[in-house]
């Protein structure tokens, strides 16, 4: 198909390259260097969207980020599938897939258009008045109906196989905007050692520059002077330039971040290569050139596709060589209409009517008029005509008179422009209202930020130059680089777009006069909005929606903002600001997200054990960070047949338990033993060395907060153990403790978690299984008496081993160097295997603890348990003055009878196996609301016992052993009788081995 | 992600540090002289200020240490960092 | 009715049945010199306080003052999650009365509140939370309030964009699910309160910012001074969220809180493609979608005080990592919005509703990330509170004083879920 | 000391090598030791080494094969052969009381990362500023890469060496892994 409005020479476009494309099924070309919008507008395509709401047919209004209508669906395949993206921001590649949103069944005949005629119903905050009754039907009826109608695009259905990358990046002088005020920037700032970036939205540097035509900078072409400037800074080693990367956030400490899209504007992309890349980068000084973007008038019918920005008809003209029309009328209040008028006249596009909202012409008019132009000054626009296509536009003396009809099928349109102080406002800088350009722009800065040029209001191109240089130099001196200061280069040929017009334009009708165009917000919808009640811009903003589309209101706000005024009879600073938020264009997730995927999401930690676990089909769980051996089944096994033989081997004869995750803590110093006195309940400071002792850790609060075993070595070196959980926690107490409330204790901490891997050997024949592999610890009984602690060797390796029981079994803790404990483990395994005995994981490790009543933090207890709820009261040193949580067990609530009691729940079905977390109740019939009396905290089936056990808190549990009380099943409830939680080997006897 | 100036390290980003709640919030020496309320208070009762804060953080994935500071609570701008145990800087808003 | 046999007219003939009012929804009166009650905070709780006050009680002398506008703080910042299933008891009560209440609030207010009630899932990835969640299951069964367990594949087909694929690095073994549980519009909650409370002749007071609390030789609160200045009363109920610390400080306490900063974001709206809400609180990840399309992401606070309504982005980023985790499909989605709310957080992460140390002084605080969902039961209990001078049985757990006694409700740490 | 053969953390891990732009090497056998105490009365330790123990933030000082690296006011990582006879000489060197030093041999694993894309690749995961104008060469210092706490020492201009708890050696391998394959090729 024939670009029939593709100007035969000129632009920025690589002619000789032809890419083809489609849009909704049809094929299309287009040349490297077109985006979507221009690539369609060459072939008179202007119909691209339909509207959130009244689904009205949409064109193209701008050429940049801040397009509201243009929104399509670009399709790569493979689950490749990105809504709403701007085609004004889509690079164009071969083979480009794109299809338009929210219609059906067609773009150019959509049932939705039906909303169009039921505006009156749909209008701003109708919803909140009825939808109501009946009072089901919002669920059932409406809101189905509403959020079908609502969305603009699909979401991808598929899993995104992209890759996303992260970047942390540091320089000394960070550019927003490549324009000209930023080239300036660079080039002042980077004539030092200083390391400069700059960033720009766009695939080329250039901003306003690349649509400049008629220019001359510093006696060059605007174009030369652009290619020379980039060149110059290319060259520059300490200079990064970033192109197609947005900077959508402005955070504290000037942190900025980007997001650089690295890939879209390929067609066959290296699959090695991110999709896009988030910069998280940090400036000591920031500039922000961020320009300006020029303002739509309202007016009915100003939504038509062929009415656009004046400003983004000379860039598809001038940058892209398309012409966006054959007859144009233009109406403005702002100087740079002309401009494009100027240049479209030139390419052969009829200029039937420049129509001047204002009184009297600028001198540019003049000019046009010479070349036969028809202008005309004190007018206004009361509407467009056209179906698919403005067809026709309605012109008359804006101080009343007959309005004349002009057909054409272009309208281009100035309000002036608005700077764009996005990022300044993320930034907290304080903003001021400018009567004399109608908008807001940067009052005082509150980080070490400039802005420069439009983006401050300096419409002027020499101006903004000059700025920019000023703001460069500025910002390099600041971060401590002395450069020189830039000549100010000579600028002729540009026209300053000076006026603009704010709000309705006169004699407008307010209906179907649209001031947000995607989200079909009219200038009535605002006026009504004041009128019930809505004064503060933020709830015109959030009743009517106006500004919260996907263009988050860029050409919008500051006409809402007119309307908001003049209904409510107060000036636009009385009215405020909305305060802009990031992203200042939407952000990818995936790149927000970054490298952080799959196993990169979160650390996965494993034990120097976890190989051979793998390799003998061990089933995994994961414990916090750790991912642990639950059980080993052997080939015939189930869950619980292999947990129950692991139990059993272990009760009979002997297991072995990879306890690497534990928590290990060596606290050295002459006070070691004064803080753990401390810090743990227990009265440690005269624990003999060789000895150990269970430790119990509270919060201040009261409540357990860990627990675990405190070995002494010497007398000034403990190896202390902490929860799987608890060991970062516990250790981050102990050093906040030592560093701010006991400063003068001389003690120091040294995680050794990960150097100690740990083989619990337990059972009756640990003693035998081991006794060949140690030939330096006399592990007699006598001589290694339960809780105590030997140093020796194991293999040759060095071992700390202890004698500690968590099964009720003899046992010991074979602490050995991580990188040994593969060939350790191995060696005792095999033992364990001769012996009898079994592997086991962390599932036959909770039964054979809850055979034996040991609680486990973080399953018996909350948060919200005290030492003596768990009947642990025996832990607590007697006559200790003060320890961490002392004073709080004395607190009335911590002292109250009736708290819950860690006790042992025996269901009279042995067959049964409680649910953790079952509710106990004293009645098998709860009235609904009924309180509980406690919970099951642990429920297993016992090997060992033959039937199933349970561990519970209830209230005055210990007062009721005996009693027969009720738990709740998935079904209904099951009778339980309160026993001690001690089932197994109430006497002890069996850790004497 | 806010710039944290580390006594000791110098500026370093936020994901470095631990928070760690109001400043000088000493633990009684004697706890059990306090009645439930004064240990409730000690416990739990904050200045919560909008504005200057004075507060503990822990360059934890730094140095290790413990820190006071002076911070905004409004711009988050921190305005001086101290020694643990040192009073309170004075220092105009 | 069954649904299907509605057709887009009679929807029509529905809407018109209550045609369009175009009178302003509130009235903006001068403060006055003096009222029964001055509500401090015009956000969606102290509103609905404000309302019962006198649509229950009869005390229509009330002002509401607010320093900015009304509903412009962490009513008009939340995720609009609704839920009850809560594990303490004194907690589910609360959240239950309130989830009570939400179920005809559009026609209480004659204004539609959107309450929507798709089902609240949260998601359990290992061993721990399977326990955890049953807990509450069989607490919330045994309080009467419905909140059941899901299988991986019935949570898929209740939550079809979930990701069951294997290698997961937090795999989804399960989801509690509360079927009540939902979202409702958050403006439309302030304004719909505001609305109504107005008609019943409450003053909302907006842009006035309340600069001290006068008291009377007793001790007692006598009125309040403000930038628009002084107003008499004898009962002041302060509601002012991440505020209150600044506030109850005009009245020389010092609360059991801190103020950090929360932030949500939301997606591009598209067509519809989320059924329901989805929480992890394991890592830390809460999505619905909106009515108008966009999905609605809660992340979580800020490491340390603060009063600055912007958060950093590594926490955004963490968020939506674990959303892209869950999600995977939603990659290419982009972020829209991205913003911050100031929550009031206490100790036991539960609200301190009630009365204070200083006679004539009430407060409702501390809702830290989870206050919007209790909106209508808290201004009820919080309306008889400051009327009959002494706590609804509902509220009475919920007293500034549990921290001097030790009678926690740490719903955070019992639970470890996020609220 | 051991007959039995000491584990590598790294092994099984694909780590990235890129021809002229990185190569990692896991750093074998390492001893590790922990020193904590006042600067002051380690200068004899010090001395046992054959350096000076650092007590300017985020130094490391090198005498031969051995390493101290300043990771804290109070905190040194030791690094040295790991048959080096100085560690059993070591204890000894610390005036009672005053310090304490312990064997975290086997806690890290640790990978020398150089090339031209180290700073990069690091900066992928590792929010520090690595030019070398502010990391200079001779600088270490505890920080984050990603979501695993490391040590990271700049041997020279762009040579790293790299330090990460024992469990978290796969996570690290991977996340260098990816970083280094989007190093690889630079965008167009």
């Amino acid at each position: 198909m024939r670009a029939a409005f593709r100007m035969p020479a000129g632009g920025r476009i690589a002619r000789g390259e032809t890419l083809s494309f489609r849009f909704d099924g049809r094929i299309y070309t287009g040349h490297p260097g077109d985006t979507l919008a221009s690539a369609l507008l060459a072939h008179g395509v202007h119909l691209l969207g339909r509207s959130f709401k009244y689904h009205r047919p949409r064109g193209v209004l701008a050429a940049g980020s801040e397009e509201p209508n243009a929104l399509v669906e670009i399709d790569r395949g493979g689950g490749r599938r990105t809504p709403n993206l701007r085609a004004t921001e889509v690079a164009l590649y071969d083979g480009l897939v794109a299809r338009s949103q929210n219609r059906a069944p067609a773009l150019s005949f959509d049932l939705g258009r039906i909303n169009d005629f039921f505006a009156p119903l749909l209008s701003a905050g109708f919803y909140y008045k009825t939808f109501m009754w009946p009072r089901r039907a919002w669920r059932m009826l409406y809101e189905p109906l509403i959020r079908r109608a609502a969305g603009l695009g699909r979401a991808p259905e598929a899993p995104d196989p992209d890759r996303y990358a992260n970047r942390f990046g540091h320089c000394d002088v960070l550019i927003v905007g490549g324009g000209p005020a930023g080239l300036m920037a660079a080039l002042a700032a980077s004539a030092g050692e200083a390391r400069v970036v700059l960033v720009d939205e766009q695939a080329a540097c250039g901003g306003s520059l690349l649509d400049e035509t008629t220019a001359t900078i510093a006696g060059q072409p605007a174009p030369v002077w652009l290619a020379e400037t980039l060149a110059t800074l290319n060259a520059r080693a300490t200079v990064r330039l970033l192109r197609c990367a947005t900077a959508f956030g402005y955070y504290a400490e000037n942190f900025i971040a980007i997001a650089e899209r690295v890939t879209e504007h390929l067609a066959d992309p290296d699959p090695g290569l991110p999709r896009e890349r988030l910069w998280q980068m940090r400036a000591r000084e920031v500039v922000l050139a961020t320009g300006a973007t020029e303002r739509p008038l309202v007016f009915p019918g100003n939504d038509r596709p062929g009415v656009m920005l004046a400003g983004a008809a000379r860039t598809y003209l001038n940058r892209y060589a398309v012409r966006p029309g054959r007859r144009a009328v233009i109406v403005t209040a702002c100087d740079s209409a002309y401009q494009a008028a100027s240049d479209l006249a030139a390419a052969g596009v009829e200029v039937a009517l420049i129509a001047d909202l204002r009184d009297t012409l600028p001198a540019v008019a003049s000019d046009l008029a010479a070349r036969g132009i028809r202008v005309a000054a004190g007018m206004t626009v009361l509407g467009t005509q056209g179906g698919l296509r403005v067809r026709s536009v309605a012109v008359a003396p804006a101080r009343g008179g007959a309005s004349v009809r002009l057909a054409c099928d272009l309208v281009l349109m100035s309000g002036g422009w608005t700077p764009a102080i996005h990022l300044f406002s993320q930034s907290r800088g304080q903003v001021r209202f400018a009567a004399d350009l109608g908008a807001f722009i940067p009052d005082r800065s509150v980080q070490r930020e400039r802005s420069a040029g439009a983006c401050r209001g300096l419409l002027d191109l020499a101006e903004t130059l000059a700025d920019g240089a000023r703001a460069g130099a500025a910002a390099a001196r600041a971060a401590g680089f002395p450069v020189p200061d830039l000549p100010r280069p000579a600028v002729a040929g540009a026209i300053t777009p000076a006026g603009f017009h704010l709000g309705l334009c006169p004699r407008a009708a307010a209906t179907r006069a649209f001031v947000d165009f995607q989200n079909d917000v009219t200038a009535k919808d605002i006026a009504r909005a004041a009128q019930e009640g809505f004064h503060a811009i933020e709830h015109v903003k959030r009743y009517t929606t106006t500004g919260m589309a996907t263009d988050q209101g860029k050409t919008s706000n500051l006409n809402a903002l007119a309307l908001v005024a003049a209904a409510t009879g107060r000036a636009i600073p009385e009215v405020g600001l909305t305060s802009f938020r990031p992203p200042y264009t939407p952000v990818t997730f995936g790149t927000l997200a970054g490298l952080s995927r799959g196993a990169l999401f979160d650390p996965v930690r494993t034990t120097p054990i976890h190989p051979w676990a793998e390799a003998r089909g061990a089933v995994f769980e994961d414990v916090g960070a750790w991912r642990r051996a639950r059980y080993f089944p052997r080939s015939d096994e189930d869950m619980h047949a292999a947990i129950a033989r692991e139990c059993r081997a272990t009760r009979e004869a002997l297991g072995l338990l990879d306890a690497s995750t534990l928590g290990k803590i060596e606290v050295v110093g002459p006070d070691a033993a004064e803080f753990l006195e401390r810090f743990y309940v227990n009265a440690l400071r005269k624990l003999g060395i060789g000895r150990c002792r269970y430790g119990l850790a509270l919060g201040e609060n009261g409540f357990v907060r860990d627990d675990g075993v405190i070995g002494r070595l010497a007398p000034d070196r403990f190896h202390v153990t902490t929860t799987t959980g608890g060991a970062t926690a516990t250790l981050d107490r102990m050093e906040d403790y030592l560093q701010t409330e006991w400063p003068d204790l001389h003690v120091w901490l040294t995680s050794t978690t990960e150097h100690w891997a740990v083989l619990a050997v337990q059972g009756p024949q640990a003693r035998a299984a081991l006794a060949p592999l140690i030939t330096d610890i006399d592990l007699a009984p006598a001589a290694f008496p339960p809780m105590s602690v030997r140093v020796g060797h194991i293999l040759g390796v060095a071992t700390r081993l202890f004698r500690v029981s968590f099964t009720g079994e003899l046992g010991f803790e074979i602490n050995v160097p991580a990188d040994y404990a593969g060939a350790v483990w191995e060696a005792v395994a095999a033992r364990v295997a001769a012996c009898g005995g079994a592997v086991y994981g962390t599932e036959a490790m909770h039964v054979l603890r809850a055979e034996k009543g040991y609680a486990i933090i973080g399953q018996e207890t909350d948060g919200t348990v005290t030492p003596g709820d768990l009947g642990l009261d025996w832990t607590i040193g007697k006559g200790k003055t003060d320890f961490i949580g002392k004073r709080a067990l004395a607190l009335p609530d911590l002292r109250r009878p009736g708290r819950k009691q860690l006790v042992g729940l025996l269901t009279t079905d042995p067959a049964l196996v409680l649910e953790e977390g079952a509710q106990i109740i004293a009645g098998p019939n709860p009235s609904p609301g009924s309180t509980a009396l406690g919970h099951v905290t642990s429920a297993y089936p016992s090997a060992t016992l033959g039937r199933s056990i349970a561990l519970g808190l209830v209230a005055a549990g210990r007062q009721r052993l005996g009693a027969r009380l009720y738990a709740q099943t998935p079904g209904g409830v099951a009778e339980v009788d309160l026993v001690s939680p001690v089932f197994f080997d109430p006497a002890g006897r069996r850790i004497d081995g | 992600m806010l710039l944290i100036p580390c006594p000791y390290c110098g500026p370093r980003p936020e994901i470095e540090f631990s928070y760690g709640g109001e400043a000088h919030l000493a633990r009684p020496r004697d706890p059990a002289a306090c009645d439930d309320a004064a240990w409730g208070d000690f416990l739990y009762a904050r200045t919560n200020p909008k504005g200057i804060h004075a507060e503990r953080w822990r360059h934890a994935h730094g140095c290790g240490r413990f820190f006071n500071a002076l911070r905004h609570t409004v711009s988050d701008q921190f305005l001086i960092t101290y020694r643990i145990g040192a009073p309170r800087p004075e220092i105009a808003a | 009715m069954a649904p299907s046999r509605f057709s887009l007219l009679t929807l029509l003939r529905q809407a018109f049945s209550g045609p369009p009012d175009l009178s302003a929804h509130w009235r903006s009166p001068a403060p006055g010199p003096a009222y029964d009650v001055v509500i401090i905070g015009a956000g969606g709780h102290g509103l609905a306080t404000a309302f019962h006050l006198a649509a229950e009680h009869g005390i229509r002398r009330v002002a509401v003052l607010e320093k900015g506008w009304l509903g412009g703080g962490n009513t008009g910042r939340n995720t609009t999650i609704v839920r009850s299933n809560y594990l303490m008891a004194e907690s589910a009560a609360l959240y239950e009365h309130a989830l009570r209440l939400w179920e005809g609030l559009s026609q209480a207010l004659n204004y539609n509140v959107m309450y929507s009630p798709r089902g609240v899932m949260m998601l359990a990835h290992n061993v721990h939370d399977i326990a955890v969640l049953k807990r509450h299951i069989y607490a919330n069964r045994l309080a009467g309030i419905d909140n059941e367990w899901l299988s991986p594949a019935e949570a898929k087909a209740f939550c079809p964009p979930l990701n069951l694929a294997g290698g997961m690095r937090y795999p989804v073994l399960g989801a509690a699910l509360q079927r009540r549980g939902g979202t409702a519009r958050h403006d439309a909650v302030a304004w719909g309160y505001a609305r109504a409370a107005s008609a019943l002749g409450v003053d909302i007071i907006q842009n006035c910012e309340v600069t001290a609390i006068d008291r009377d030789r007793a001790g007692a609160v006598s009125g309040v001074e403000t930038t628009r200045g002084a107003i008499a009363a004898r009962k002041i109920g302060v509601v002012a969220a991440g505020h209150t610390s600044v506030v109850m400080a005009l009245a020389g306490l010092r609360m059991p809180l801190e103020s950090y900063p929360l932030q949500a974001l939301v997606s591009e709206p598209v067509k519809p493609v989320f059924p329901c809400v989805v929480m992890s609180n394991t890592i830390h990840a809460y999505i619905s979608q909106s009515d108008k399309g966009e999905l609605v992401i809660g992340a979580g606070t800020d490491a340390y005080v603060s009063y600055s309504q912007t958060g950093g982005l590594h926490i955004a980023t963490h968020t939506l990592d674990a959303i892209c985790e869950l999600f995977p499909m939603f990659r290419r989605l982009r972020m829209l919005r991205n913003w911050g709310g100031i929550v009031d957080v206490t100790p036991d992460r539960s609200p301190i509703i009630g009365l204070t140390p200083v006679p004539g002084l009430f407060v409702n605080c501390g809702w830290g990330t989870g206050g919007f969902k209790a909106t209508p039961g808290s201004g009820q209990v919080f309306a008889h509170t400051i009327a009959t001078g002494a706590p609804h049985p509902i509220n009475a757990p919920f007293s500034l004083d549990r921290f001097r006694c030790g009678r926690l409700i740490d719903e955070a740490a019992a639970a470890a879920v996020a609220h | 000391m051991a007959d039995l053969p000491r584990a590598d953390p790294w092994r099984g891990l694909a780590l990235p090598q890129l021809p002229g732009l990185l190569t990692l090497t896991p750093h074998g056998d390492a001893a590790r030791l922990s020193l904590r105490g006042e600067a002051a009365s380690l200068a004899p330790l010090g001395a046992a080494l054959g350096l000076v123990l650092p007590t300017t933030p985020c130094r490391a000082a090198t005498s031969g094969t051995r390493a101290a690296l300043w990771l804290g006011p109070d905190e040194w990582l030791i690094l040295t052969p790991p048959d080096d006879p100085v560690r059993d000489t070591l204890a000894a060197a610390i005036p009672a009381g005053a310090g304490a030093l312990v064997d975290i041999s086997h806690r890290q694993a640790a990978l020398t990362i150089s090339g031209p894309a180290a700073t990069e690749v690091l900066n992928a995961g590792c929010p520090l500023d690595l030019d070398p104008c502010v990391f200079a060469v001779g600088m270490c210092t505890r920080t984050i890469c990603g979501k695993a706490s490391i040590v990271l020492w700049r041997q020279a201009m762009e040579t790293f060496h790299f330090e990460v708890g024992r469990s978290f050696a796969a996570y690290a391998a991977g996340l260098l892994s990816a970083a280094a394959r989007l190093a690889a090729r630079r965008a167009g």
